[in-house]
């Protein structure tokens, strides 16, 4: 994927988070319309001058509220992924470095959150934990977690036996040392890559779990949580849903985009 | 995501991965302990987990909380389905009755888990397997063109994959439904027993599958036609074509197979929502309503499946892998 | 075609990508029978030049040439059909290395059948036969069986055979292998390179591609030396070996070690700058030297070491070696892959529990303890590996490495070794600018050095060397041996140097260990074990060496 | 049989149909509540109707169990009742003859029509009817809307064949109007005595229709019973239903099902979204039946029992700052009918006081100064020493519709205007429960369907406030008002059908004025279907659409 093709999608993907990481920063610069004031009057207007991509239900200006639901929805997916990757480093460190019975063990754990389907669990979580943004969030990092720790866990157990930790023990380094030194920063470059990824699909998640009801409270302006509320009034205003589902599936894919790309950039 | 997906596929943690040469009985072996380690363990976290959800469970034994249940009925319901006892008996009676197959009586449906399972399985079955059909021939496909047709297929193909991949299940099944039902016409929106029903949620289900799996599988043949022994063949006579079908192929397959065990687990994901969006019986949709009733022994029934499942699924794609790689098992 | 008519000729052959020229102006001829080796370094556009007479140079690669002949066809404007008519037919294409050039999915029968089934040779059995037939011819034992296997079930040689035996499938008139030896074992080379010799004597053309004259030089009738994209020098083996005019190919032989006595340069001298003068304790050479004997710095009793294939049975990496390395002395060892030589140096370096047997370094034990108490004095004990790069941490500077190093970890601030990291950069002879380099960006000469460096970096009086060249193209080689030699001269180091290549150990080493299965079958000064090989494996092994170039 | 009540000037793109509808109505029972029903023309006989529910899938069919709306909808076609209503909504009796009650009220006499045979042969009369009503009352049951509707029996002996005599607690004249409720319908004593997963699976009655057979998440097929005798001969047509069979479908998914409707994959669906009534009343292939549900108004309750809402200047400040009609009009697209009135539209003895409701921002300003609520903070929300003025507002998923949800939505922005945060939290059914167990809700949407006017001791009598074993309580208003209460016992307990209507209307004004809800409309029950089916529109006392008289024209 080097051809000079694969460069234009990239900066694409590249402009596209940007463009959303500064709608989640200063919402008010991209979209001045209040995203919460409603106009019962004008509600189920169509994309036009007056609203760019129409109006909902309650006559609220479906751009800005796209706009400024961007920090949520990214949010949910950045805190999601960190979840995701935080347990992630404990278990798979855990394994990589825990001796025989740790890595055993940590083993049969992933293999067990393995085997339950990811909305399973979190929904069975959420059950537990109360519906909510932050539940939600725990719940995707969680279902998230087990294939972050795989990955990490390979990647120490890889460096475990490389070149350069022996050359750092022939150079009488102490183990703890090189676990800090040379192991763990080696072994999390890639999760740059993971986290990228993470964030698309942990935004897509959160959709799919706001579906079921299980999303952020109203009014607060989040994807997946307009594109359910639109979904009733599908045949009415294709635009309520057509284009907060169109912000899901652009942040998702720019996301896979860019990680690929980064990893194809780390593998160079 | 193809990178996720590797991840997910990675058959490092599968119950009892073959290191070493190691004899198909000690195979075999091995797959059915870490299987039965699993089941139990998922058993065990589910009973602990539902019994922490707060709501007393002979509320939705009574038919939720809403339910203006009198004092003599729960406890007549808490003592008809052993609740009154003390949870680790509880917990080893279920445990001894899922020994002997017994899942126990669901709650909200107020009939033994075992029957509803055998009733809402072959159609989620059905769904998902078809699904899992369309997706490997899509990704396939779309692969095999794209590569085929240089920088710009492969391009555009894997442009097309990393959309598909990032569609949300419950959007894509809405839109379809506008487009092919009420504008074409051409299909109905809910599924019936006909095959044209079941077109749509196929669809539904298959299209983002089809994504991640087109993804791994066409890095797999992307690295085996850059690779030296495609060139020898090539040096030998054999033509674009010939490359891509008798060498690529195979290693895209095998990043494909490997995929099989997270699929799965996407499916039955996937499935609560079309199920529910296109009114289709099945497992998906029972696990969401069986999660909000807090019907404990249907999510258990539910959740010892898919653990089920996703271990023998696992047994397969790794004995499928072993078949295709002959590396695999040696090293 | 009649016989007179060359099988190949090219005439001018540029090959560009995307506006950078890799190969240009490039003239040659293969006639029947005849043996052409194409040699040069890394870089030198061999491989290139090779593929572009298949038409295979690769995606966004521009071919030109006056001429192109190839099996009397005018190739220049071949179409995809023509060229597929000829590959495997007309022309044989033995690539580089034969670990990837099978594909592990399938039978090597298959692969071999391809390119009988591609040119419509006859009916399947027919073919199943002949594939068998073929195996045979490159002498693989149980060919039946061979047949049924996948690539990953045969031994390096093996898969070599095979690749050759689908390249010669249809007796092609014509020929290409590139670098057809490497990677492989020296006697493993030596009956490949001769069953190539055979096919030539059988009457086909053969075009050879190697970075190596001393391999090529037993089966090549004429040699073309490439650098850089261009042909420097075409001859007879003769001419090109014994009066070369090129100063490269001079250069190329001066390089090459074979037959070239202890600390004789193998470089032109003016590859790096002059080291500045020395701390006085460093020079003091020949401690632990008591009443006229000299203590071993190193030395192994007894060394055992056996790996578990299974709960059953072991794989027995090292049995029974013994050694003693003298101070300011090399001890080599030399063996073919799976004798043992890096199990027996990763022992000795403390970074592997022997089984049985004892390492003792500086007349200290070492070996069999703690590593705690080896920590401390590591710093006298130094390694350099094959590959340098995987040795370092991706994301230090070279001078991050080195000030690490030499703080024994107390710090990677380069500023606080300002002067020492410099004082080492110019004894390894890397130009001080190198100091911010990251390992990856620097050459595979730089980077040993750079390694060479880092070991040098406590002051050690042992350095363990193992394949530290073998990576290396044969120039490279020479500046690092050569450096190695000076280092040794200057610190009055000592070295266990481990190679697989014989020439690299006899113009390394004091004394000599040859090594097989996990046994040292042979032991002693470097001269006795090279002139008077008292084992028969090592007179295999030197059998199968290629011939020292001047002997020509 | 009977009729949901007409609203002519309810949907008002229809009007003027519905308005021809009426003239029409008479006591001819058939679907002429409908839309532009012309003449339906002759019947015919046959054909399978595909009905669509949008309703969560009963646990079990037998509406004695538990006993919710969706299980009354479907029992409606094989269950009948003792009593019913007709098409001006007057109570009259069905299954029983007649009925009579002592002077002192304590003493009920149910005679039971003869002739009369559950579809499993068994006959109906006293002994059936009694083994009903112990049946409801048995905890092992699990009855809930039944059991809370008998609560008053004290005993019950079968006299004879036909008479069957009930012991009250207390005086109850509301009996009858729960007698007409399908939770109390009538079943076969044999079938009865099965186990209950049996009974479940395919209750048995006296119904035009009978269970065949139930693919659980996909439909209940139900099959026209043969020798079915019309209990009251008169407007409906004699002998058995037109219609040979009824598949029952569940299609939760709102969308999905008005697609399905269009697409013709099934016949009638209900729970019709606003938006879907408002395209389809538009087009010729599909008509909308609007029926609503007795019993309590939708409304939201303001939770009196703790602050702000113990302040009725509070409470009633937070009536002024909303603005429900607007919000009614765009989100429902005529298709609903504001409300004023604690009781829907279709109880005889409801009582509305629009005046009470305007939106009036200013107003609520100066009652919220008033009230000490002055001050605002940084977001514009009213502060009173430190605290904002802020209320919680637990909204069941499951319970809501969307275009609900949407209007609490603009309720919540509306009041921010007025400096009132409203916090929606949208929750599944139990741990909505569970918020209103533990009072901690400030408002509250609950709908309650119960035919008469009883409806408002359960919502509104102080003993309602004190929680069920399960910790439910029916009083969300939380309203303890001994003179409400005094009120509300007279009211459900005289004889005096005068005294029942005044006192009921004296105890409306009572809530209505004390600010304790605030109606929205009446309880949304809408049906599409495809013009295919003729004579849609009868109904059963709860308002769910009996098909007996329906037939698919071909």
């Amino acid at each position: 994927m080097s051809t000079h093709l694969a460069k234009l999608p990239r900066l694409l993907a590249a402009a596209l988070l940007l463009f959303f990481l500064l709608a989640a920063i200063a919402p008010n610069l991209l979209a001045p319309v209040d995203p919460l004031a409603i106009d019962p009057a004008a509600a189920f207007s169509a994309p036009g001058p007056g609203h760019l991509l129409g109006t909902d239900e309650s006559g609220r200006d479906i751009y800005s509220r796209i706009i400024h639901g961007a920090r949520s929805s990214l949010l949910i997916g950045a805190a999601a992924t960190a979840i995701g990757l935080g347990l992630a480093l404990v278990l798979g460190t855990l394994a990589g470095f825990g001796g025989r019975w740790l890595d055993f063990g940590v083993g049969r754990i992933l293999e067990v959150l393995f085997a339950l389907p990811g909305l399973l669990l979190a929904l069975v979580f959420i059950a537990l934990a109360g519906p909510g943004v932050t539940t939600t969030v725990i719940a995707v990092g969680l279902t998230w977690a087990p294939g972050y720790a795989r990955m990490i866990r390979a990647q120490i157990i890889a460096l475990r036996s490389s070149a350069m930790v022996e050359a750092a023990t022939v150079l009488g380094r102490r183990r703890s040392r090189i676990l800090l030194v040379h192991i763990l920063p080696n072994a999390l470059a890639p999760l740059a890559v993971l986290a990228t990824l993470g964030l698309g699909q942990a935004i897509l998640w959160a959709a799919s779990l706001s579906f079921l009801g299980l999303g952020s409270p109203p009014p607060a302006p989040e994807w997946g949580t307009m594109l359910s509320a639109g979904r009733t009034y599908l045949s009415l205003a294709w635009w309520m849903t057509f284009f907060p589902g169109l912000a899901i599936v652009l942040v998702a894919a720019a996301a896979t985009v860019l990680s690929r790309s980064m990893k194809a950039g780390g593998s160079r | 995501m193809s990178d996720f997906a590797k991840i997910q596929s990675s058959p490092s943690g599968v119950a009892g991965t073959s290191h070493g040469t190691r004899s198909a009985a000690r195979w075999l072996l091995s797959k059915i302990m870490g299987g039965i380690f699993v089941l139990w363990a998922v058993f065990t976290a589910i009973f602990f987990g539902l019994r922490m959800i707060p709501g007393d469970p002979a509320q939705a034994i009574m038919g939720g909380p809403g339910s203006q249940a009198s004092a003599e009925a729960l406890a007549a319901a808490r003592e008809q389905y052993g609740l009154d006892q003390p949870l680790y008996v509880q917990y080893f009676a279920q445990l001894w009755r899922l020994v002997q197959g017994d899942l126990g009586t669901s709650y909200s449906l107020k009939s033994p888990v075992v029957e509803v399972l055998a009733e809402l399985l072959p159609p989620t079955l059905i769904l998902a397997g078809l699904a899992l059909l369309v997706a490997w021939a899509m990704a396939l496909v779309l692969a095999v063109l794209s590569t085929r047709s240089g920088a710009v297929g492969v391009a555009l193909g894997s442009g097309l994959e990393i959309i598909s991949a990032a569609v949300p299940h419950f959007w894509l099944a809405s839109v379809l439904i506008m487009l092919f039902s009420t504008m074409l016409g051409w299909l109905p929106p809910v599924s019936t027993n006909t095959p044209a029903g079941l077109v749509l949620p196929i669809i539904t289900l298959a299209l983002p599958l089809a994504g991640f799996m087109g993804q791994v599988m066409r890095d797999s043949m992307a690295e085996a036609q850059r690779s030296a022994f495609a060139l020898s063949a090539r040096a030998r006579g054999e033509s674009e074509t010939g490359v891509l079908l008798r060498h690529s192929l195979r290693h895209g397959a095998l990043g494909g197979i490997a995929l099989s065990g997270w699929a799965l687990g996407s499916l039955l994901s996937g499935a609560v929502v079309v199920e529910s969006i296109f009114a289709r019986p099945g497992l998906g949709r029972s696990l969401l309503s069986a999660v909000t009733a807090r019907d404990i022994p249907l999510v258990t029934g539910v959740a010892l499946f898919s653990a089920a499942a996703y271990v023998l699924i696992m047994a397969f794609s790794d004995l499928a892998e072993r078949l295709v790689d002959p590396r695999i098992g040696r090293s | 075609m009649s016989a007179s008519e060359p099988l190949l000729r090219v005439k001018d052959l540029d090959v560009s990508f995307g506006g950078n020229s890799v190969v240009s102006g490039i003239s040659f001829t293969v006639n029947p029978g005849e043996c052409l080796a194409l040699v040069g370094e890394s870089g030198s556009g061999k491989s290139v030049t090779a593929r572009s007479l298949l038409g295979l140079a690769g995606p966004g690669s521009h071919v030109r040439a006056t001429a192109l002949d190839v099996a009397g066809k005018d190739a220049r404007n071949f179409s995809q059909r023509s060229w597929r008519s000829l590959r495997g037919k007309e022309v044989g294409f033995i690539l580089q290395d034969a670990l990837t050039s099978l594909d592990p999915l399938r039978t090597v029968g298959k692969e071999i059948d391809d390119a009988l089934r591609l040119h419509s040779s006859g009916s399947g059995s027919q073919r199943a036969a002949r594939v068998v037939e073929l195996l045979e011819a490159v002498g693989l034992d149980d060919p039946l069986r061979r047949a049924s296997q996948r690539s990953g079930e045969l031994s390096g040689g093996m898969r070599q055979r095979a690749l050759i035996a689908s390249a010669i499938a249809l007796d092609p008139l014509l020929i290409i292998a590139d670098e057809p030896t490497t990677a492989l074992d020296a006697t493993i080379a030596a009956s490949v390179m001769d069953l190539l010799g055979d096919l030539r004597r059988a009457g086909s053309g053969m075009l050879l591609i190697s970075h190596d004259l001393a391999t090529v030089a037993s089966v090549a009738d004429s040699i073309a030396v490439m650098a850089a994209g261009r042909i420097v020098e075409r001859g007879t083996r003769e001419q090109v070996l014994n009066s070369p005019q090129h100063p490269y190919t001079r250069a190329l032989l001066a390089a090459a070690p074979a037959g070239k006595p202890r600390f004789t340069k193998l470089s032109p001298a003016s590859t790096h700058p002059k080291p500045p003068p020395l701390q006085p304790e460093q020079a003091t050479v020949h401690q632990g030297e008591e009443d006229g004997v000299v203590l071993p710095v190193l030395s192994a009793r007894g060394l055992i070491k056996n790996f578990p294939l299974s709960k059953t049975e072991n794989f027995r990496a090292v049995h029974n070696v013994n050694f003693d390395l003298l101070p300011g002395q090399t001890l080599g060892v030399v063996g073919e892959s799976g004798s043992g030589k890096t199990t027996t140096a990763r022992m000795a370096l403390g970074l592997l529990r022997t089984d049985a047997g004892t390492v003792e370094l500086l007349g200290g034990p070492w070996s069999q303890v703690p590593e705690s108490a080896r920590r401390n004095r590591r710093s006298s004990l130094g390694a350099v590996y094959q590959d340098p790069l995987s040795s370092f941490d991706p994301r230090h500077s070279a001078e991050a490495i080195l000030a690490d190093a030499l703080s024994l970890g107390a710090t990677r601030n380069p500023r606080a070794h300002r002067q020492q990291i410099s004082e080492l950069l110019s004894l390894v002879g890397l130009a001080p600018d190198m100091a911010q380099r990251r390992p990856a960006t620097l050459s595979g000469g730089q980077r040993q050095r750079l390694a060479i460096a880092r070991a040098l970096a406590p002051k050690p009086k042992v350095l363990i060397c193992d394949e530290p060249v073998s990576a290396l193209d044969v120039s490279v080689q020479a500046q690092v041996l050569d450096l190695l030699d000076e280092l040794q001269q200057r610190l009055g180091l000592s070295y266990l140097f481990i190679s697989h290549d014989l020439a690299v150990i006899r113009h390394m080493s004091d004394h000599v260990l040859v090594m097989r299965a996990g046994e040292v079958v042979e032991s002693g000064t470097t001269e006795s074990v090279f002139t008077a090989p008292a084992h028969e494996y090592t007179r295999s092994l030197l059998a199968a060496a290629p011939p020292s170039l001047s002997s020509i | 049989m009977t009729l949901a009540r007409p609203l002519a000037t309810k949907l008002f793109p229809i009007a003027t149909a519905l308005a021809a509808a009426l003239v029409l109505a008479g006591c001819t029972p058939s679907g002429t509540t409908s839309d532009a029903s012309s003449d339906p023309g002759s019947p015919v006989t046959g054909g399978n109707l595909v009905y669509a529910s949008g309703d969560a899938e009963p646990s079990c069919l037998d509406p004695h169990v538990g006993g919710n709306y969706p299980q009354a909808l479907v029992a409606s076609q094989y269950l009948e009742t003792l009593y019913t209503k007709d098409a001006e909504g007057k109570l009259i009796p069905w299954l029983a003859a007649d009925s009579t009650v002592s002077d002192d009220g304590l003493t009920r006499t149910v005679s039971i029509r003869d002739g009369i045979t559950f579809t499993d042969g068994t006959a109906l009369d006293a002994a059936a009817v009694k083994a009903n009503f112990e049946h409801l009352l048995d905890p092992k049951t699990a009855s809930s809307t039944g059991y809370l509707a008998l609560g008053k029996i004290a005993s019950m002996k079968a006299v004879d064949a036909s008479t069957l005599e009930l012991k009250l607690k207390t005086p109850d004249n509301s009996l009858l109007e729960s007698f007409s409720m399908p939770w109390v319908a009538i079943e076969s004593p044999t079938a009865l005595k099965r186990t209950q997963e049996e009974n479940c699976a395919a209750p048995v009655g006296t119904g035009p229709f009978k269970v065949q057979s139930w693919k659980k998440q996909y439909s209940v097929q139900m099959v026209r019973n043969a020798d079915y005798v019309l209990p009251v001969a008169g407007a409906a047509h004699a002998g058995p239903a037109y219609l040979d069979s009824i598949t029952w479908r569940f299609i939760p998914e709102a969308a999905t099902r008005y697609a399905a409707l269009q697409a013709g994959e099934v016949d009638i669906i209900d729970n019709a979204q606003p938006d879907a009534i408002a395209t389809a009343v538009k087009t010729s292939t599909i008509k909308h039946l609007d029926a609503p549900r007795p019993g309590a108004s939708n409304r939201i309750e303001l939770n009196s029992s703790k602050a702000p809402f113990n302040d009725e200047k509070v409470r009633e400040a937070f009536i002024h700052a909303v603005n429900i009609n607007a919000s009614v009009d765009s989100l429902f697209f005529g298709s609903a009918k504001r409300s004023y009135s604690p009781l829907s539209s279709v109880e005889p003895l409801a009582y509305s006081e629009e005046s009470l409701f305007n939106y009036d921002p200013t107003k609520a300003g100066t009652l919220l100064d008033a009230a000490g609520w002055s001050e605002r903070d940084a977001q514009g929300y009213r502060v009173k020493n430190g605290v904002r003025l802020s209320l919680t507002f637990p909204v069941s998923t499951s319970q809501s519709i969307p275009a609900e949800q949407s209007l609490f939505e603009q309720i919540q922005a509306t009041a921010k205007e007025s400096g009132i945060e409203v916090q929606i939290n949208l929750l599944d059914i139990s741990s909505w429960y569970g918020e209103l167990f533990t009072n901690s809700y400030n408002l509250v949407s609950a709908p309650y369907t119960k035919v008469g006017p009883g409806v408002l001791s359960i919502l509104f009598h102080s003993d309602s406030t004190i929680p069920a074993p399960s910790g439910y309580f029916a009083n969300l208003s939380q309203v303890k008002d001994p003179a409400l209460d005094a009120l509300l016992n007279t009211a459900g307990s005289t004889k005096d059908e005068a005294q029942r209507k005044d006192l009921y209307t004296q105890a409306q004004k009572k809530v209505l004025e004390g600010y304790y809800l605030l109606p929205l409309y009446d309880q949304q029950n809408h049906f599409l279907y495809s013009e295919k089916l003729k004579n849609v529109g009868a109904t059963t006392a709860v308002a769910s659409p009996i098909f007996f008289d329906t037939w698919l024209a071909n």
